[in-house]
């Protein structure tokens, strides 16, 4: 067998090799995948239920905004604060006692939508309040002489005019997420970020490592993607 | 009928510590607008027009003296009174300030809203006032300014309130639109028999078409006077004949 | 192989290079090292601890020749790693072993486990393998065969009391022990400490103690023999090292040499 | 000598598909604008002024047709000589374009830094034409819309250019402020002879300082006639005196 | 001896104890934070020379920019996704070749600057591309009409003007990088986040994790802080 032989063989043999590893895992990675979904899903619900809320509170309550509010602006940022500059690992770890109050466990891929759901709303609630404040002053003052109130004014005035930053910054908490999500294998919550650390890195199957990482990849893009597109769609303010 | 009664408004000024202090946009106004009148405001950059107009529905509260708008002092009222009252006073903005992701329909139909009513028939009434129907379904950023203007308009008037403010409504346009936005604001007052309030710097337009008006100089009143209507323009068939004979 | 390995040996036998770097993971391993540093010192020897927060890099380290030795890891872990990476690690001497074993806060004796329980297992492959083992070890499942300590979940054959598992951080195990429907943790004797127990409290442990389990003090096979890593194996296996264990650690761990 | 020969301009319109296609700015112009005039572009917004504008220093380039400046066309150079030849077409734009984050001294310095030239005295003396040698320092948050306009005007004077190119100086300017300005583009004439291209919508602006004026009507040049000055103004001591003489 | 006293004595042995374990920790945790500080210094640096060029540069080859090159583009851009979604601890492990053959060494701290420089670059051009975008077009014009060079338009129009946001973002990433460095523990880097993972999670010294936390938080909001006013102080737009 000459050594060009070997070589092809050795190229066509790993091609086997990565085939026959990923489709090995090809359940599990499904797995992962799902819960990466799920987690995902939950921190965004809550993003969205408590963030944009929590956001929009602080666009109003700070100092030159439509109702200041001192204290309730100091104790909301303080939290975004807070929650942004703990290491996460130890975030998580923090909030077990909680999430085991809270869900009855504090462990597995639901338990671990709790602290996602945490940073998930303290960073969207800094996305809104900003682009909030990208909504021109006169909207609130048309607002205003309309007898609008403050009710009115954020679902009748602010959020339809800045639907579309909502929409975006959404995108980029989402996708923050997912890199967050890649540590919750610590407290048992799986995903596709956690999968590719454990069949991967630390067992050395690096082939199921890179096809992760890729499916990863692509899964950002397509996020990317999906929030670009549609916030340029809600958009009426430009042709 | 609206008046002001010594009336004074003072900002903090917005500069550093250092520029920092007092700035006094009214002093001492004693002013009465009659019902049904077209009544204009004038004066130059920062005498203190707006914030003479903005007294009036309260989007900013008097330092001193009172504001009664028939009878009722705004400052007096509690928030949600207040919200009612000034719903029954429409204002048209230099800018339109017509919402962007709203077409010209929902940005009419929306004063409506905020009222829990849902009158599609007398939205379709206020565009066709304006004579914008065709282009209901538009958003704003198709429109010309003229355009957009007309819609600020309809949206001002679609409640059937007793007063319009107008701050500079036909600055952002060009004479074409001007023309355009003061024929409505005309029509308004004889059709709606409506109290208009118009604040310009633009003296052709308030002479054009105001009963009074008011001539502000460094937040004083320097003047009420009664406007006399200059010769009717000739009818031209476009700008650019018009262009040609008025510059030659 | 590596030539970077291969210089600072030769380096320590000419006497010019007497630092030592131990590549080694978290306490007590890098405790032990610590005390080793300081009767290596007494021979002219600089023992540099290098920590790394990750259950592969000590061994990346070591092969790439940046480090000296290693300390944190059983011996199969490290052929597992040879064997993937074509790299020539040599367990030199086992040092110390723990008793590992599954707790349980609510029932005595495994028997008493229902089926369909929930079982708490370490999610890094080496000790998920073991935890697995000790399971198969006491008919508690069966593995499929020729796997030993390196199975994973997906080669769990049989399963007759349906045990659900869960995975987590080596060091969230104690955390799982308090949970409420968790019947099953495994854990080290050092971790399962902080919720005060001993593995006196085990309701299984490891039967078969071959030392197959006992940390290693490991380095490339090339140098295994250089005046470096025998000092350092000297140091690691000294009197102070026994005594270090023995009365900080007597309840959770068991010296080996 | 600015000439347009035949220029044709088309844009691209920015819709989406369905409404999209071609928007002819400019059909078929042939013009000429002499050196040392005062030269009035008027029109309808939309008619296309501002891309005329923008021909002549090569912001657009023509679709078809030929722009010459002083006899090059700018079309044809490479576009190191291009920058070259625009740093001898000054240009005043309608919203200022001042740097914000620059003092006035700083603005009016840019061209020649662009340069690689240090002229203090130069910079200083061009302040003190538009008479803000006094603001020099502050930055231009601080200016009135007219300050703002005479330091953009110094900054596209300080490189001496044979050509003033100024896209509706004076639209967002209150009267006072636009007298201010056009006061100054007048002396820039006299003083400096330099060729000024002057698109404004304002008629009365172009009327009172043009020699010349372009009609310009979707596209096509309808007109070039030359403007007969009006009767000067009488001169009063306020805004607010005259306004009270004009209204009543 | 009463409960009382017993209580008394419980809490006083308490705060002894976290005097004690604080200052037997006071020369680890100064070295973890003088640690911390060269990642971060280093992967600043590394944003500046390299993030800002590389965010110009997508900025002026966008699709509608300056100079519109849909391939350059389409290059970094990529760049700046994949960075963003690969999972960082994966990230850091599949560098290890690469700063090694670059520093001589892949463990310690300097060497694990080489993978945070790589996301703060990332990250930093994604900012300074989103900033100069809010760059009014009309000063782009201007540069134009006044003839200015390609380099001239970045140095003397559009740096000036986006300098305060600029200056905001690049907080930004910094407050980033102190949560990123918190992994760089696996390649043997230290810093606080890993000293606080060390003692608060793996050996449960929970008084040095929350001293250690504490710390950290403070840390950002003195960054965000002097972020924020020195931006302000720079920002002549709008008095
Ligand atoms: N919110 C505010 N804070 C501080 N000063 C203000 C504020 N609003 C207005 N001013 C100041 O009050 C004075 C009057 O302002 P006002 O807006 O009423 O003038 P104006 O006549 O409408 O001017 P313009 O024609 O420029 O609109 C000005 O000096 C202005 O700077
Ligand atoms: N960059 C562009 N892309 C597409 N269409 C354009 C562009 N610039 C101008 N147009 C169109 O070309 C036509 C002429 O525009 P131009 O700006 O020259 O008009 P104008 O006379 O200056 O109007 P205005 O008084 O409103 O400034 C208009 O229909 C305009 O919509
Ligand atoms: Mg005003
Ligand atoms: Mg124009």
């Amino acid at each position: 067998m000459s050594g060009q032989e070997a070589a092809g063989q050795g190229v066509l043999g790993r091609l086997d090799e990565l085939g026959a590893s990923l489709s090995a895992y090809r359940g599990e990675m499904l797995q992962s995948i799902a819960e990466t979904g799920v987690m995902l899903g939950n921190s965004l619900l809550a993003a969205v239920l408590l963030g944009l809320p929590m956001g929009t509170w602080m666009y109003l309550s700070r100092k030159n905004g439509p109702q200041p509010r001192t204290g309730v602006y100091a104790l909301l940022n303080g939290y975004v604060n807070v929650v942004r500059s703990v290491p996460f690992l130890l975030f998580v770890v923090a909030l077990i006692p909680f999430t085991r109050w809270m869900l009855g466990t504090s462990f597995g891929t639901t338990a671990a939508s709790v602290p996602l759901a945490f940073v998930a709303v303290a960073l969207y609630a800094r996305w809104v309040e900003q682009t909030l404040l990208d909504v021109p002053r006169q909207t609130v003052e048309l607002a205003d002489s309309l007898g609008a109130s403050t009710l009115q004014l954020v679902t009748r005035f602010l959020y339809p005019e800045a639907r579309s930053g909502l929409v975006l910054s959404l995108t980029t908490v989402t996708i923050s997420m997912v890199s967050y999500s890649t540590i919750m294998g610590v407290v048992g919550g799986g995903g596709v970020g956690d999968f590719a650390i454990r069949y991967g890195y630390q067992t050395y199957e690096y082939e199921v490592m890179y096809a992760t990482i890729l499916i990863m990849i692509v899964v950002v893009m397509a996020i990317q993607g999906l929030g670009t597109w549609t916030s340029r769609r809600i958009d009426r303010r430009l042709r | 009928m609206i008046e002001l009664q010594q009336v004074t408004k003072s900002y903090r000024s917005r500069g550093t510590g250092r520029r920092g202090g007092e700035v006094h946009a009214l002093r001492g106004i004693d002013l009465t607008i009659r019902d049904e009148e077209m009544f204009g405001v004038v004066g130059e950059s920062g005498s203190g027009k707006s914030s003479l107009l903005r007294l009036i529905n309260h989007l900013e509260a008097p330092t001193s003296g009172r504001v009664l708008v028939d009878g009722v002092d705004l400052a007096r009222l509690s928030p949600r009174a207040r919200r009612a009252q000034r719903r029954r006073i429409g204002m048209v903005f230099q800018q339109f300030n017509l919402l962007a992701n709203k077409t010209a329909f929902d940005n009419v139909a929306l004063p409506l809203r905020l009222q829990r009513r849902r009158e599609r028939e007398r939205v379709m009434q206020m565009l066709d006032f304006v004579n914008m129907a065709d282009r209901a379904h538009q958003h704003p950023s198709l429109l010309s300014g003229g355009e957009k203007q007309r819609v600020a308009i309809a949206r001002a008037l679609v409640t059937d309130p007793g007063i319009l403010l107008c701050d500079e409504p036909t600055s952002a346009l060009d004479d074409h639109h001007t023309e355009e936005v003061m024929d409505i604001l005309g029509q308004v007052r004889r059709e709606l028999r409506t109290t208009i309030v118009l604040v310009s710097h633009e003296l052709d337009v308030v002479k054009a078409s105001c009963d009074r008006a008011a001539v502000l100089e460094r937040g004083r009143l320097t003047a009420v006077t009664d406007v006399v209507a200059p010769p009717p323009r000739e009818a031209y068939s476009s700008y650019a004949e018009r262009a040609q004979r008025y510059l030659a | 192989a590596s030539d970077a390995g291969g210089s600072a040996g030769e380096a320590g036998e000419t006497g010019e290079d007497t630092t030592i770097r131990v590549a080694s993971h978290m306490t007590p391993m890098t405790d032990v090292v610590e005390v080793a540093a300081d009767v290596a010192a007494e021979d002219g020897w600089t023992v540099e601890l290098v920590q790394v927060n990750d259950n592969v890099q000590y061994n990346r380290l070591l092969a790439d020749g940046e480090v000296d030795a290693n300390f944190a890891q059983h011996e199969p872990y490290m052929e597992a790693f040879n064997a993937e990476h074509d790299a020539e690690l040599q367990a030199l001497a086992p040092i110390y072993d723990a008793k590992v074993g599954f707790y349980s806060r609510d029932y005595d004796d495994v028997a008493e486990v229902p089926d369909g329980a929930k079982v708490a297992i370490p999610n890094d492959a080496s000790n998920e393998g073991r935890a697995l083992a000790i399971l198969d070890e006491h008919g508690l499942i069966s593995l499929a065969d020729g796997v030993g300590f390196e199975g994973r979940i997906a080669d769990v054959e049989e399963n007759p009391h349906d045990l659900e598992w869960v995975q987590v951080d080596l060091l969230n195990l104690s955390s799982a022990y308090e949970e409420d429907d968790v019947a099953l943790v495994y854990n080290y004797p050092t971790y399962i400490a902080r919720v005060g127990l001993t593995p006196e409290d085990a309701v299984l442990l490891e039967e078969t103690v071959d030392q197959r389990f006992a940390i290693q003090l490991v380095s490339r096979a090339e140098d295994a023999e250089s005046e470096k890593i025998q000092a350092l194996e000297r140091a690691m296996t000294s009197d102070e090292v026994r005594d270090f264990l023995v009365e900080e650690h007597s309840e959770t761990l068991l010296p080996s040499f």
